[in-house]
């Protein structure tokens, strides 16, 4: 079962840089302009058009391998804003203890009793959706699990002794957040952050689906919508349907197996001998 | 005819790190009302064989030897006919009673649970055994307290509990894993006292790493080393005259018996010397010492010692 | 060197309806320099708390902690991080005193790194030497805590404190996790130390015998207050207090009185003496008024009304 | 002890319903003439805002009283949530107690990578995806809506409407079922390492027994936390496959929302969808309460 993850690990990494990849250069390796209409109206895949054309006539491909940007930026962008609320959340927390845990602990429980979804959408419509602002409402609406569980975990060894150790050899509370308390949970914070990129990748192509994806860049969620609303499977027109969507399935797929080696990584499960 | 019977007894197992031989070669007999101490320190194997003889290691461990039980060899039951051991037969006191008792439930149910299993009893008619049980065990007020939840109990109640557990079905064999470990100085004096009176008539295997406690509680004392056997005596001898230099050591780095420490640490139970295992912390350690593993040896009537000092 | 005046240290709990636990509750005493006051009790008595109030890793509630004429309690943040050094703790379990991801020899730097200006090699030949002192090997610099024994690890926590040349130790069961053998070696070392650099010392144990091993005078504790203080030979010999006889001899004592214990919270008590549930030679009195410290022999005190 | 619980979470439940109740005002005044009473103060407003809310006057959506209109379709997606959620918790419970328990099995790890597969893949791909395969190569299921045109002549139906609920009901089960199954098997493998089932063992009783008694209980009781979550995810999931069935529910009518840029039915829709979860919140703590005697009995050392 060890071996098996590694293998996952491998090929979720390399699906990954792969996507990274088309997106950083995506310019160079679109062969046509997203935006121009540059064949017939629902071409068929062939050699011009490597996935067809849409029903205006743009190359699929090309918008495909526009597409991916936004996906990734807002993936990425949306993890770190989460993750960096909520382990300094987490680390505040379960450090100090007291007074400022139990404030945190139920401002905790309050964002997460929130319904974010469709706050998300309310936001993102009133604050004019744009790949910033999803970064800033996915950060702000999504960090409370991370938060918990780096609080249950920093908790677990600010009751330990080395860190009374440390701050009886006259360090100071943040020397020791720094220096003692982030590194001891990086693991769990890199793990929570791949999960994370998963959701806001998921979450930024949702949106786009429901039409509120950045106006100014393709998302693969409005090519799903399109084709979707448009008829697009009724038609059996499966090249403008499917590639957004299988694009999406394999990019969430790569990032979720590399959570989970991680997450085995630095879960070894207990050997223990007795049952 | 001894209730238990352990001839050659070796426990391995894999672990990451690499194979822990954690028993090796044990021979242990317990006669009827007999108790033993088994004595030794953090990691030498004691809790390992404990849980071999009941077997309730995971599936992988290698276990070689017979374990008999009343002449039965219980290494060759099928897990159906080890469970009708369990608990009826054999029953086992676990170390730390602040995690081994499940939260959820009432703790006369805990105590019941067994009884109504073994003995075919009515469950109403366990429940006022186990009430019995909780009395014996000297818990005041044990009509109310077997309605309560193991958190509503004290660190102290809590091990007279898992006691009332063990000995719940008059088992013929108990085997306790450090009952007393972790618990203050008064709260261990009365446990050590109710083992004493509640196990009269019975035998059982007594773990722990404190030689006076055993001494208090024990007919016989077998000193473990490294995952072997090094002494085995009556208390009295033990006390009176240890033979192996180890059970010396323990005695002189007692507190109230002159602090003095045996020097470095137990070997690893991944990576055993070849020779005598308490080689390089012996004091009386000769050149053979090293290459040669010495046996079990009869020194008086009933006193064994593995040393090559006396051999 | 330290004094100690009526420390109190209360937890409470609960919502809507504030229960209060007193862990700590007007405890006073002194350690000259280079003395060991050995402190006696058993687990949740509060022995720790003191400890930990004292170097104010916790805050208390109220009371005064006199250190070199200092009152560490009124100190600024800054300043007290300045003293603190000069005041160390060694906790019970080793293995969770370092810092798992810090290699050894980091783990014995970081005191010299966080004190002042000293530079790379300096730091290099002391955490050498201080490995020494504690009995550990050159090549244990560069292993982990998870890599070493409880023994060894005790050892590390007690080079990185020797680092800092503190005055004032306080030891903290500092052996009770480990196994006699390596515990007889530790408590050795300590007394070595004790002789060689002046240590004043707070041992806390719930071990009397090794208390007795360590310390000049011995405290013992009783649900959160001092109930006998004396010279070691005193409280063995001459032990007034009816708890500490019991920890002297704990068969001594029958079954119902202690069980009476397990049922009642430390909180419970409002009146009278902390020991009165448990005490075998209680009377009436004893329930309703609170006993005053005596001085019965030289610098020799016990808690108990009944003493004469 | 209990009691003190108890009041404690309805506390939150308040706190929660009036912060969303503060976001929504927050973006509702920017609105221009979506609300009465802009001549006042800004508290004096909110105040209003939350009267006229517990009242039950949550504004006009082109002219029509936004709690009616949600009202009406709330019913039409409890018919595919309740289902979902009731279903999901218990497939999602039981597999992830069965693989917890048989930890380690050939059949746990394949598991395991179909539950990450499952959850890799949005709610509205699975949506497609099952639309394509059973309703249009297998011609199970009915393409989309909530009844068939038959129905303008014979009325409808409960047997039409359970046959158009049955595939979103699917699709969302499925979308969901991963995230219970990760945390019931997780609490299951933390539960088994407990010593007190290494005691339960030791007493002879039978694997069955132990599980049944000793494990599920405690493992069961971690789960309540994460329902929040759970709830969250669910309610968005449900957006997308309503979308998607034509289903004219909550979700539909979100997509409605958003399309004509509707702020007050927005808001309406995000309050609906605050009590759903308070309500899913509160019934998960009473169960909790109930079952976690450190708490329905309270009191012990401290």
């Amino acid at each position: 079962m060890y071996k098996y993850r590694k293998i996952g690990l491998v090929i979720g990494i390399s699906v990954l840089a792969a996507f990274v990849l088309i997106a950083i250069f995506s310019p160079v390796l679109a062969p046509y302009d997203p935006y121009k209409i540059t064949g017939a109206p629902l071409e068929k895949p062939n050699r011009n058009h490597l996935l067809g054309t849409n029903n205006m006539g743009q190359d699929i491909f090309s918008r495909l391998v526009c597409g991916t940007r936004a996906t990734l930026i807002v993936g990425f962008g949306g993890a770190l804003l989460m993750v960096l609320i909520g382990t300094c959340v987490g680390i505040i927390s379960g450090y100090y203890g007291g007074k400022i845990d139990e404030l945190l602990t139920r401002a905790v429980d309050v964002v997460m009793a929130l319904p974010m979804f469709p706050l998300l959408i309310m936001l993102a419509m009133f604050l004019k959706p744009s790949i910033l602002t999803l970064i800033f409402l996915m950060g702000i609406l999504g960090w409370t699990g991370c938060a918990r569980i780096i609080r249950s975990q920093v908790l677990l060894f600010s009751e330990s002794n080395f860190i009374s150790g440390v701050k009886a050899i006259g360090a100071s509370d943040i020397y020791i957040m720094v220096k003692h308390v982030f590194p001891n949970i990086l693991p769990l914070v890199l793990v929570k952050f791949v999960f994370a990129t998963q959701d806001c990748m998921l979450m930024e192509v949702g949106l786009g689906f429901l039409g509120l994806g950045d106006p100014f860049m393709i998302d693969w969620g409005q090519m799903i919508n399109r084709a979707y609303i448009k008829g697009g499977f009724a038609l059996g027109l499966w090249w403008w349907l499917l590639p957004p969507g299988v694009s999406i399935a394999f990019l969430s797929l790569a990032v979720a197996s590399v959570g989970h080696s991680f997450e085995n990584e630095i879960n070894p499960r207990l050997r223990r001998m007795i049952l | 005819m001894s209730v238990l019977e352990i001839i050659d007894l070796k426990t391995w197992f894999q672990t990451q790190d690499g194979l822990v031989k954690a028993v090796n070669s044990v021979n242990l007999r317990i006669e009827k009302n007999e108790r033993v101490g088994l004595v030794g320190e953090t990691g030498c194997g004691k809790t390992v064989l404990s849980f071999s003889i009941i077997r309730l290691l995971q599936p992988t461990t290698m276990i070689e030897g017979k374990i008999l039980y009343k002449s039965k060899d219980i290494l060759k039951l099928s897990e159906r006919e080890m469970q009708k051991i369990r608990g009826k037969e054999i029953a086992m006191i676990l170390q730390n009673p602040t995690t081994a008792l499940n939260p959820v439930l009432k703790v006369g149910d805990q105590i019941a649970e067994a009884i109504w299993l073994h003995q075919g009893l009515k469950k109403k008619e366990a429940k006022e055994k186990a009430v019995e049980m909780l009395e014996a065990v000297k818990i005041p007020l044990a009509e109310k307290r077997a309605n309560e939840y193991p958190h509503q109990f004290s660190g102290g109640m809590k091990e007279r509990a898992l006691i009332a557990i063990g000995l719940a079905c008059c088992t013929s064999l108990i085997i306790a894993d450090e009952p007393t470990r972790g618990l203050d100085v008064t709260t261990k004096a009365q446990i050590i006292k109710l083992m004493k009176d509640m196990t009269k008539q019975r035998s059982m295997l007594f773990i722990t790493h404190d030689l006076e406690v055993a001494a208090e509680i024990c007919d016989n004392i077998a000193m473990m080393y490294a995952g072997e056997l090094v002494e085995y005596a009556k208390t009295d001898d033990v006390f009176k005259n240890p033979l192996h230099p180890y059970t010396q050591g323990i005695f002189n780095s007692l507190p109230n018996r002159g602090l003095k420490p045996i020097k470095g640490m137990s070997p690893s139970l991944i990576d055993l010397p070849s020779g005598c295992r308490f080689y390089q912390r012996c004091d009386y350690a000769r050149e053979i010492c090293k290459n040669r593993h010495p046996e079990m040896v009869e020194m008086e009537n009933g006193h064994f010692v593995r040393c090559l000092l006396y051999d | 060197m330290i004094e100690v005046e009526n420390l109190k240290k209360y937890f409470s709990s609960g919502m809507l309806r504030k229960r209060y636990v007193k862990a700590v509750d007007d405890v006073s005493f002194h350690i000259e320099k280079g003395e060991t006051l050995g402190l006696v009790g058993e687990s949740g008595c509060g022995k720790t708390t003191i400890g930990k109030a004292i170097l104010k890793l916790i805050k208390p509630t109220s009371g005064r902690v006199i250190f070199d004429g200092v009152d560490l309690l009124k100190l600024k943040k800054k300043k007290l991080r300045r003293l603190r050094p000069r005041m160390q703790m060694i906790f019970q379990d080793p293995d969770s005193s370092l810092d798992p991801r810090m290699k050894i020899g980091d783990s014995i730097a970081e005191p010299l790194k966080l004190q002042g200006d000293i530079n790379k090699g300096e730091i290099k030949g002391k955490i050498l030497e201080l490995v020494e002192t504690v009995g550990l090997n050159p090549e244990h610099v560069n292993r982990y805590p998870y890599q070493l024994s409880g023994g060894q690890n005790q050892r590390v926590v007690l080079a990185r404190i020797l680092a800092l040349n503190p005055d004032f130790i306080i030891a903290d069961e500092p052996t009770s996790s480990l196994d006699v053998s390596v515990q007889a070696q530790i408590l050795n070392m300590m007394n070595d130390l004790k002789r060689e650099i002046h240590l004043t010392l707070l041992f806390i144990s719930h071990d009397l015998e090794v208390v007795r091993c360590m310390s000049d005078r011995i405290a013992v504790m009783y649900q959160g207050k001092i109930v006998e203080i004396g010279k070691t030979e005193d409280i063995f010999d001459y032990a007034k207090h009816p708890y500490t006889n019991t920890l002297i001899s704990p068969t001594s004592i029958g079954d119902r009185v202690i069980l009476d214990r397990d049922m009642k919270n430390a909180s419970d008590y409002t009146l009278g003496c902390v020991f009165y549930q448990r005490c075998p030679f209680a009377v009436e009195r004893c329930s309703k008024k609170e006993p005053e410290m005596i001085e019965i022999g030289k610098k020799h005190y016990v808690l108990c009304d009944r003493v004469t | 002890m209990r009691a003190e619980y108890l009041i404690k979470r309805v506390f939150y439940s308040v706190l929660v319903f009036f912060i969303t109740v503060g976001i929504t005002f927050a973006v509702l005044r920017q609105i221009p003439r979506s609300y009465p009473g802009l001549d006042k103060s800004v508290i004096a407003q909110y105040f209003v805002y939350i009267y006229n809310v517990l009242q039950g006057d949550w504004g006009y959506s082109q002219g029509v009283p936004v709690l009616g209109l949600i009202w009406e379709k709330l019913y039409w997606s409890l018919i595919i949530l309740v289902p979902a959620i009731s279903l999901s918790l218990l497939i999602g419970i039981l597999v992830g107690a069965h693989f917890g328990w048989k930890r380690g099995s050939k059949m746990d790890a394949s598991v395991l990578n179909v539950m990450m597969f499952t959850r890799a893949i949005p709610p509205y791909w699975w949506a497609i995806m099952f639309i394509l395969i059973f309703s249009f190569h297998l011609d199970l299921f009915p393409l989309g809506g909530y009844m068939s045109i038959s129905a303008l002549d014979r009325g409808i139906s409960y047997s039409d409407i359970l046959y158009h609920s049955a595939l979103p009901i699917i699709t969302l089960t499925v979308y969901s079922i991963p995230g219970t199954y990760y945390l019931m098997r997780n609490s299951m493998l933390l539960t088994v390492g407990e010593d007190y089932i290494l005691t339960a063992r030791a007493k002879g009783l039978s694997e069955k027994y132990v599980l049944f008694k000793h494990v599920l209980k405690n493992a069961m009781l971690p789960m309540v936390t994460m329902i929040p979550l759970e709830c969250a995810y669910l309610i968005a999931g449900n957006i997308f496959i309503e979308i998607i069935f034509s289903w004219p529910g909550i979700g539909l009518l979100t997509f409605d929302a958003i399309a004509a840029k509707d702020f007050s039915l927005l808001q309406g829709i995000v309050l609906i969808d605050a009590l759903l979860i308070i309500i899913a919140n509160f019934s998960a703590d009473l169960f909790y309460s109930h079952i976690d005697p450190r708490i329905k009995v309270g009191g012990g050392n401290v």
